[in-house]
């Protein structure tokens, strides 16, 4: 099969690429174009940030993020209130020309973790303002309900705290989470390290990842993205494969019958 | 004279001038930055209408890379 | 870069393809054949069973296997001693034309772990006698070193019991060997049970994997070969690449200077 | 009459045959097998001069898929 | 050091045990009784049920807890709402009289996890009511800060769902709440099936561990509860000790100087 | 149960404790003895070393093991080869006056791993000579099998490399080995960091921990000591008690019949 | 005829009694056990003045197990 | 002259002598270590008979802490 014929859909928009990539964090502006089209990623991250008169509205790196061309997805990062969110998810839309927000309010400053409570307030208010909105959440399956129930079509639980990359902490819960919301289209957002975490998160059945530091971070970041495109890939073909039930006990793959010499060991 | 807030620092206005007015003096392109007042989002088709008050607390934002 | 331009190079003979599958198990010899041409195969092991006079020297599945025109790597799977290793090895390379030899020699029934010692005098004789021998072996990094003294320039230390699918047991014992034989073609052979998996085992710096119950007993062998296919080349890219350090504490990706509304929080 | 072990069962031949001439009477082709008699190789070049003896215990493989 | 001169201080009161235990799936009453008393344990939960007029008023089993003379920990497990959980909270009081309340508010049938946005709203006002909340909540560090800033004195965050007893899911999500409320008591609540399971719970500086199934559903519930005795005392005791760092390589213990036969060697 | 009803048999000799301390690496002499004291060893383990003339034969620690009267395990620490192993055991037995051994043949400088064929080659000739020998092995289940075929009585596979503290590298091997060898008593040795490693050695089966540097250099080794000696009760007492089995999903442990409300619910 | 629900089962008074009465009614031991009506906590110092109307949804639980 | 290793240090002894004449010239109690031959263990037993040759290495080892 073929990526083509294995579309992910969010919001109604169809994409062939299962991996959204930040682009935050690259040792240079073309450094990140470069990776982002190594790394097949049709949709993109971008933020917000306060302009001082002086440098007139210009910004080299957005330069190049928009020359890219790739479906933009705005985020409300450093926001910790539902109203900060809701206030720069509204400039988001007015300046990106786009509806769709990467919903971001952090609750701590220690693990950058969503606030749970604020999230849930700013997605409901979002919603009602017509966004569409993919919460950066927790793994917390009680929240990732509400989250639906407030209108989320897509939810993005994180697999560790933001910039760690220590991959899936609790597979356990993310994949509670599929289960228990199986027509959801779910993303892991945040913490994947290394192309294995990615393939992992695939194998629990997500259907897409969001990156950006182990890319951006990466000795050769544009090699990186290339390793990251070809573990969304094995992560997802892997998945609908079907992948063997884990064993306790060895099982030969070469036949044992007809094996030769045993009459000696008798 | 009026005295805002702008984007976390102090600025001064001669007098009472009104959002795209403010803009403008400040050097900002009104297509290329979006604002907020008080936290409070301001769209571009209010510009001329909003009159900047004593005190107020301007965001004025742009586009830049995000994770 | 492309695989091409990174080639794997064992006992002087060069590979495109980091993977190394075996042919049994598949539920048909044309699903082995079109999984095999899915992974992008260059090496598929073999090997020799019993020959009941009535059947005549055929065997289906080894003429699928033979029109495939791939290097075999004939494995001596099922021996329980170096004497039996040695002899069926003999026999391996009259009948398939090649020295390569995958030396298997079981020292337990219950988790078909390569005998060590068994494993080592076989391995001594081998090279003496000329073969090219790949051994099967396990993560003891004394046993590869003792292997690597007896001539053997690859080696191929177990990831888990063969069939059991529970990927890289002990990953400190197989960085161990990588670090202490730098030079060496390391290939993680048996345990790999999705693509995840040989993923890891990439980014330990391992030069290839081999593998066939993960890919034969997966819900559609052929999508599964393709999958790995992809994880070999995400797992190696993403070695070459340089995985990002892990961080014990979360760090922003956007950028924290000019967040908008801080004043309001003070 | 000889009494071997063909591939771990018991066969007798009728009289003392080469190596070649016991697996052309069982119906072996010898391009497509090969043989270890009591656990010792015994390369195709050897089928003719090799006499089976009483007892002797012969493996006769060939190819098959493996892991 | 003895448990006595290390006391576990909880709203006020002093306690030797670091084990809390409950009292239900027990194969019989006296079992119960006995594990109790084996346990060490000075706090147990409780709870109530509908009781039909027939039986007036009477249950064994509470006959049995009642005269084990421990201080009662009161839950409201099934209560799926803040209203409902107020309302037995208010029933305990009465019937159990104590105002300690183990809140519960379970937010989903398959992982019975706590509901964190109605366990906030039930602390609030159990707080306000006069009550001393132990909340069982996720280790969602926003969570427990919000509980905190409620009222409640002391949390138990899960290490896993109830009665898996999969031990600590998260170690990563446990520490970080340790450390970000370093003065609060932190009880391991729900998930711990084995003894090291318990010891770990300490090893992360947790001060208490709460079960009930990995005790009562033992082989031998008795024993097991000696055996979790001697977890919580190796877990306080080696924490207090301060363990040794984790290494990368190997250190001899023994010492190195004057290693008999060297020269041998050169 | 009483540590006393559930006694170690070693070689024909009985012993209540179940954890075995080197005396190595402790702050000071007195330290050392205290710790062993606390810990309740039973055994501890000593070496030789190549002596001055000058010093006149004097060692003030070996003084001060000697004076706790305890059963001494002298090892052959520091030994490349089974030539050596053999003449340093033979050296103990005389000095030390017991025929117990603790073989250590190291293979390797940066893991200090067992050499697993030179062990083998020691252990027999050892045990040619009368010795009780306690190897010092890697986790292989046909190493052991071999070792146990060679003579000994008792077999110490390692957790991890010594003084790492990183715990049970490889649970599944450890398995394996204590499945497949039901009756011999296996000890872990080497490789223990905290009480958790401990008991989780216990819950595999396994009869005895060995350990030093978790406990010498610990913030308090006298209090590490203790804690290890719980470690050790709760690991075993819960082995015996039996451990509830894992479960994939929730299950409640307060009664769900009768549970107060649900009629609003509906 | 008073129709209320009593731990989720249906029941009839046959007058409007008090709390008190129709705990004494249907055989409960007041000091065993506590009562909600409607999801509202009834304390005990209430079960005499508190009338049981029809519709009424009681919970009258007691000390169990628990976790 | 008789050149010996001591614990791997080079010694000299004035002539030839029994294993306990020079472990008693160097100051060793012979009821406190323990002595190797070239890697050969010798029995305390043994020291009055055994003669010290030019080129031999001595372990003269004595109890230490171990792990």
């Amino acid at each position: 099969m073929t990526a083509g014929s294995d579309p992910l859909t969010l919001y109604g928009e169809v994409f062939e690429s299962r991996l959204l990539l930040g682009t935050a964090l690259y040792p240079s502006p073309q450094i990140m174009a470069d990776a982002v089209t190594a790394s097949g990623a049709e949709i993109i991250t971008v933020s917000l940030r306060r302009q001082s008169p002086e440098s007139g509205g210009g910004n080299t790196i957005w330069d190049f993020i928009r020359r890219l061309g790739k479906r933009l997805l705005p985020n409300t990062a450093g926001c910790h209130s539902a109203r900060e969110a809701v206030t720069l998810a509204q400039m988001s839309r007015e300046i990106f020309e786009t509806d769709w927000l990467k919903l971001e309010v952090i609750g701590d400053e220690y693990n950058l973790q969503p606030d749970p409570i604020a999230t849930l307030d700013a997605a409901r208010e979002l919603v009602r303002l017509g966004f569409k909105v993919l919460p950066y959440c927790t793994d917390d399956l009680v929240l990732c309900q509400r989250l639906r129930d407030a209108g989320c079509e897509v939810l993005m639980p994180w697999g560790a705290p933001i910039g760690t990359g220590r991959g899936l902490m609790n597979a356990y819960n993310l994949a509670s989470i599929r289960s228990r919301l199986p027509e959801m289209p779910l993303i892991v957002d945040a913490g994947i390290g290394r192309p294995s975490h990615a393939v992992q998160a695939f194998e629990l059945g997500y259907d897409a990842i969001l990156l950006n530091t182990a890319v951006a971070q990466a000795s050769d970041p544009v090699l990186m993205a290339r390793a990251f495109r070809h573990a969304a890939q094995a992560g997802r073909t892997g998945y609908l494969a079907g992948a063997m039930a884990e064993r306790q006990t060895a099982q030969a793959s070469t036949p044992v019958l007809g094996t030769p010499f045993w009459h000696q060991e008798n | 004279m009026i005295a805002v807030q702008l984007n976390g620092e102090a600025r001064e206005l001669g007098a009472a001038l009104s959002l795209s007015q403010a803009l403008e003096q400040w050097g900002y392109r009104c297509d290329k930055v979006a604002v907020a007042i008080n936290t409070e989002f301001v769209p571009r088709s209010r510009y001329h209408e909003i009159v900047i008050k004593n005190g107020d607390a301007l965001d004025v934002v742009a586009p830049v890379q995000g994770g």
